[in-house]
């Protein structure tokens, strides 16, 4: 069949139920992150500073190994070794258990985000780990959680900062998780459904991202996953300059890491959500003219991934060009300018697709 | 500090060319000494310099090093960046118990180093009586060119490390050289 | 002095012996005179007679010796009949042989466009039992420089809402700029953080000299009490 | 805005009120430009009280003035106000200057006028490095310290230091200009003013930066006066009061310049001041260039004693430095030491503000208001 080598052979000997229900999806959410996840984070932590640097005209990391790439790796394994202090006064279970919160959710959500089409054979191997009928539901469930390891991490501390830094998480990311949900809505209601795969294969039925009949709700949703990203403009829970480090401010090496790499994990998560609802996930460009059909020879998973890092690099651009926003001008922004708009946005897509349909 | 140590291991010969510690140490020691965090930390004048490191010019992301971070939680790099007085000493001790080891310090100009031109009743005179330093960069304040060979310096003495010495990051000079 | 354009574009160049510029003969060292007839002091003694002691001038500085008790209503005098609104600045100094020993200096800067820019100074003596009426009511920029100047020389303002020591901290032994006091090698004395380590243990400021390690071990590196950056 | 100081009234706000907490804010904080300790009461994120503790890098700077000679008190002058070391310079040798009577050279007033513009611009730009940083925006930072290095590296070829320069003496200056300076200097004031163009294109009309900045820590004039501020802090009060127009020192009585003053007197408006300050002393520092080959080959150094000894009296000599009025206080005793020599600091005179400026503001204005009364702590402290 269509199953890579030893692959076929482990089918075989498992049997097809434990294959297909346990360890295919086991299989691939280790290889998601060990091999793409994690990877892309470390150099994505590269790809920021040297960016960085380009916006700022100086040259970033280049001493570690070959134009610094060994840095990112440098910089995990210094933290790993490096000690690691609970403050006695922190409440423990609390401090260590909020470094998890953080990376697991923003992990899951790759779960049911589609990098590659379905497989074309029955059996074969298909580029996401499941497909569930409510998942862009279970995505918007899954990143609520994070926001517990902030609070937590924060109150946990003992310290003002980081209690400080761990309200303006919870207010914050609770504030945006409004308008970023209802965003999602228009492009559920012109795709009529909420598997993630059946979003994008929606795009391609109806010839045209989403990006461009959704316009207000792509923006709504990019604006709110910069807030739940914590990203400048909007990094006012680990404000360096007036929060010192905001929640992580006693969090020391693997712990402070894990925190580091929540962030950017929910970076790309964002991101990989904004592609597959927004911009036809895995596929190529304007999928309906026909004679850019030889772009079809490129993988669905290559198309994604670039429309990833195009996300990711306006995230980077971000962080070079603005100065940051205020709590209370954060909130107003939230609650009084992306809400309303993101609710006529419904307003006005229900009552186009009726007419659309009549 | 180091020949301290040393000392309570007694014999360090037969540790020291046991060749899985030495490939950890090599290992580990590239990973310090390519990711040093420095705090966010100036005192006077020669915070001004230390700020200018990172300028276009010097540029001190290049060594890794340009993370500067605000806690002392997360950085591995004091920098006395000036003056440090008798109101200010106690603090500056307070925040390098609570930066994690494996740490290091730089004494950054004269004032950090002996309290410069500032033999005064209010003046610490060098940081030294406070926190142990790994490197003196003379100047005042230096030029970020002389901090850049500060941290240089510094790495070099980062490679010298060894795990063997028990808690995993001792400065322990290699043997012949504690022998001087 | 170096104002005023006296020399522009002479190039430097040598003039005849006769007429030497100014920079290339001696210099002309400022002397005290009396300045009764400024028009400023005859107001002010007109206003505040019993308060001026002498109006005196040198090298352009108008300088009034005032009564101590009368410091803060010649302050107001001048800002609010001469447009002395700009407070520069509050400062002391010491003349141990003298009695009473400190002088206490302030000096207040009329502006334009209401008025031409002056500079006068106020000057009076107390010793380290008298205090001075603050100016805070009058400017209430004087509030840190006389904290300064009671910090430096233990001289003390009546009325100051926080007559507190402000560069150096609470318990510093002795008051560093009077001339008796060396620059360093003495024993300053109080444990500088006694809130905190209590007054017989922590660091103990060292009189230039360095900090003293603490008796017994400082507290755990890993406690903190109000947050990390404190 | 009902407030003096901008800050919304808390009666009709009531997002942030909750119970009172104490924060101590320093001394070592990102955004305290040094080992500024400040006590705060908040209640949720707004200020109730804000208590300033200094003195962490007291350092008896005065202390030592009075044991060294006139000559040896310079290089302490560059330590206090570290980023602005030739204003500093410039104040202390004025006022030994008005205490033995000297007059400078011309070409010396104009070479120190120079150096006195380009210092300010120097310190303008690390002002607006750390601003921008402690609101957020990274990038203007290393656009700053690019052209700061340009700066210093005239001075590097004036006087051989980058930052503590002590390059003045009481009656003129120890060097001539090297040759070439003059050309350089002229090539950096002619490319400066696109780079200023470059810095306000990236926060004069962005939204964020306006939101942070307009309205922020309002200062009336009144107010202002009354707390003894001075400079750019005062001018965008509206009191355009400068001592280089008002008492021209140096070579600023034969050079055009504007001063410029904006009215709110918030924090927008010190910006905006100081961008216009800097676009200033690039003009004067030209027409100082135009005017000195006519000196070439003059003295910079005018005729005095071996041994300078301070006759019996007393001096104030205030200039104008890029953080408002620094001034020094001689007395003289006729030895060659000052007896007493206090200096008048811009910076302490106007972090007094700052708790007028921060009740009521939350924690992030707080950030944005010490960035923008320009405080060295080196001064401050002494």
């Amino acid at each position: 069949m269509s199953l890579p080598f030893g692959l076929e052979a482990l089918r075989a000997a498992a049997g097809d139920t434990l294959f297909y229900f346990a360890i295919s999806p086991a299989l691939k959410i280790l290889g998601l992150v060990f091999l793409a996840i994690l990877p892309v984070i470390t150099y994505l932590v590269l790809a920021e500073r040297k960016i960085l640097g380009f916006l700022q005209v100086r040259v970033g990391p280049n001493r570690v190994g070959p134009w610094g790439l060994l840095q990112p790796i440098a910089d995990v394994m210094k933290l790993l070794v490096k000690e690691d202090t609970i403050p006695s006064r922190a409440v423990r279970w609390a401090f260590v258990l909020a470094p998890c919160l953080v990376v697991a959710p923003a992990l899951v959500i790759f779960s049911v985000v589609p990098v590659g089409p379905p497989s074309s054979t029955p059996g074969g191997l298909s580029g996401f780990v499941t497909d569930i009928d409510t998942g862009v539901l279970f995505v918007i469930a899954v990143a609520t959680i994070g926001v517990y390891g902030l609070i937590l991490g924060g109150w946990s501390s003992n310290n003002k900062f980081s209690l400080m830094g761990g309200l303006r998480a919870a207010a914050q990311m609770i504030s945006y998780e409004v308008p970023q949900g209802l965003a999602l809505v228009g492009p559920l209601m012109l795709a009529g459904t909420m598997s993630m795969v059946g979003i994008v294969e929606a795009q391609r039925g109806a010839r045209i991202w989403y990006v461009f009949p959704q316009l207000i709700s792509f923006f709504i949703y990019m604006v709110a996953g910069v807030a739940e990203t914590n990203r400048n403009p909007f990094d006012l829970p680990e404000a360096e300059s007036e929060l010192v480090a905001g929640f992580h401010t006693e969090y020391s090496g693997m712990r402070f890491a894990l925190f580091f790499l929540g962030e950017y994990a929910n970076m790309i998560a964002v991101s990989a959500v904004a592609t597959t609802l927004f911009l036809g996930g895995w596929l190529r460009p304007f999928p309906s003219v026909a004679w850019l059909s030889p772009l079809d020879v490129v993988p669905g998973a290559i198309w994604f991934a670039l429309k990833v890092f195009v996300f990711l690099f306006v995230y980077i651009w971000f962080r070079g060009t603005f100065p940051r926003y205020r709590f209370d001008q954060l909130m107003a922004l939230g609650w009084k300018w992306m809400l309303p708009l993101a609710l006529a946005n419904i307003f006005v897509t229900a009552l186009i697709k009726l007419w659309l349909a009549r | 500090m180091g020949l301290k140590v040393l000392d309570e291991m007694g014999d360090s010969g037969a540790i020291e060319s046991n060749v899985l510690t030495t490939t950890y140490d090599k290992i580990f020691n590239w990973a310090r000494r390519s990711a040093i965090w420095p705090m966010q930390f100036g005192l006077a004048c020669c915070a001004i310099e230390m700020m200018a490191v990172l300028d276009p010019r010097h540029d001190m992301s290049r060594f890794g090093a340009e993370v500067f971070r605000a806690t002392p939680r997360q950085s591995d790099l004091m920098i006395v960046a000036g003056t440090v007085t008798e109101k200010m000493a106690p603090i500056v001790k307070r925040l390098w118990d609570q930066m994690p080891e494996p740490k290091w310090s730089i004494a950054m100009g004269a004032c950090a180093t002996c309290g410069g031109p500032y033999r005064t009743y209010a003046v610490t005179q060098g940081v030294d009586r406070v926190i142990p330093v790994d490197v003196y960069v003379p100047g005042c304040p230096p030029r970020p060119e002389a901090l850049l060979w500060g941290l240089l310096h510094l790495q070099r003495k980062i490679d010298r490390m060894t795990v063997a010495g028990g808690a995993g990051a001792k400065l322990v000079p290699r043997i012949g050289e504690a022998k001087r | 002095m170096s104002d005023g354009p006296s020399a522009v574009g002479e190039g430097g160049t040598p003039a005849p012996p006769a007429e030497k510029p100014a920079w290339e003969r001696d210099p002309v060292v400022p002397e005290w005179r009396d300045a009764d007839d400024d028009p400023l002091a005859a107001a002010l003694r007109e206003a505040l007679p019993e308060a001026i002691r002498s109006v005196k001038t040198f090298a352009g500085d108008l300088t009034f010796d005032v009564e101590r008790e009368r410091l803060a209503d010649v302050a107001r005098e001048l800002k609010t009949a001469h447009g002395f609104s700009l407070i520069v600045d509050v400062c002391g100094a010491d003349y141990p042989n003298r009695e009473p020993r400190f002088d206490v200096v302030v000096h207040l800067a009329s502006l334009p466009p209401d008025r031409a820019y002056r500079v006068v100074r106020l000057k009076t003596q107390t010793d380290e039992a008298t205090p001075v009426p603050t100016l805070t009511g009058v400017y209430r920029g004087a509030n840190w420089p006389e904290r300064e100047v009671f910090d430096m020389y233990g001289v003390r303002f009546e009325g100051h809402p926080d007559m507190t020591r402000i560069l150096l901290w609470e318990g510093f032994n002795g008051h560093p700029l009077r001339k008796e006091f060396p620059v360093e090698g003495i024993d300053t004395g109080a444990a500088i953080y006694s809130e905190h380590y209590g007054e017989t243990m922590g660091p103990v400021a060292g009189t230039g000299t360095g900090w003293k390690p603490p008796k017994p071990a400082p507290p755990v590196s890993d406690e903190t009490e109000e947050g990390g950056a404190k | 805005m009902s407030t003096p100081n901008g800050a919304p009234d808390p009666s009709s706000d009531r997002l942030f009120t909750g119970e009172e907490m104490e924060l101590s804010f320093g001394p070592q904080h990102p955004a305290t430009h040094g080992v500024l300790r400040l006590n705060l009461k908040i209640e949720g994120e707004r200020i109730v009280g804000c208590y300033p503790i200094i003195g962490y890098l007291h350092r008896g700077t005065e202390k030592l003035f009075e044991l060294h000679p006139f000559f040896q008190n310079v290089p302490h002058t560059d330590r206090m106000d570290y980023i602005a070391a030739a204003t500093n310079n410039l104040a202390y040798v004025g006022a030994v200057e008005k205490l033995v009577g000297l007059t400078v050279p011309p070409r010396a007033r104009y070479i120190r006028t120079i150096l006195a513009e380009l210092q300010r611009i120097s310190s303008h730009l690390v002002w607006l490095a750390t601003h921008a940083i402690d609101i957020g925006a990274m990038t203007p930072f290393f656009y700053c310290f690019r052209e700061r290095e340009r700066v210093l590296d005239l001075f590097e070829q004036y006087c051989g230091a980058r930052l503590t320069l002590n390059c003045m003496r009481p009656g003129g200056l120890p060097f001539d200009l090297p040759a070439g300076w003059a050309d350089t200097c002229r090539r950096f004031c002619e490319d400066y003013p696109a780079k200023i163009d470059e810095y306000e294109g990236l926060l004069t009309e962005n939204r964020i930066w306006k939101r942070r900045t307009v309205g922020v820590g309002v200062l009336s004039p009144e107010a202002a006066l009354d707390l003894g501020v001075t400079g750019p802090m005062l001018r965008a009060s509206g009191i355009g009061f400068d001592l280089r127009k008002v008492r021209p020192y140096e070579a600023y009585g034969e050079v055009e310049f504007a001063v410029p003053t904006a009215q709110n007197g918030d924090t927008y408006d010190r910006y905006i001041v100081r961008m216009a300050e800097m676009r200033e002393s690039t003009k004067i520092v030209l027409q100082c260039l135009d005017l000195l080959p006519a000196t070439e080959g003059g003295p910079i150094m005018a005729k005095r004693p071996r041994v300078l000894k301070g006759p019996k009296g007393e001096v104030y000599h205030g200039i104008e430095g890029p953080k408002g009025e620094i001034g020094f206080y001689i007395v003289g005793d006729g030895t060659p030491n000052p007896y007493r020599c206090h200096v008048r600091p811009p910076s302490f005179m106007n972090l007094q503000s700052l708790p007028d400026l921060a009740n009521g503001h939350l924690v992030a204005d707080l950030v944005a208001l010490i960035g923008s009364t320009d405080i060295v702590l080196g001064e401050v402290d002494r």
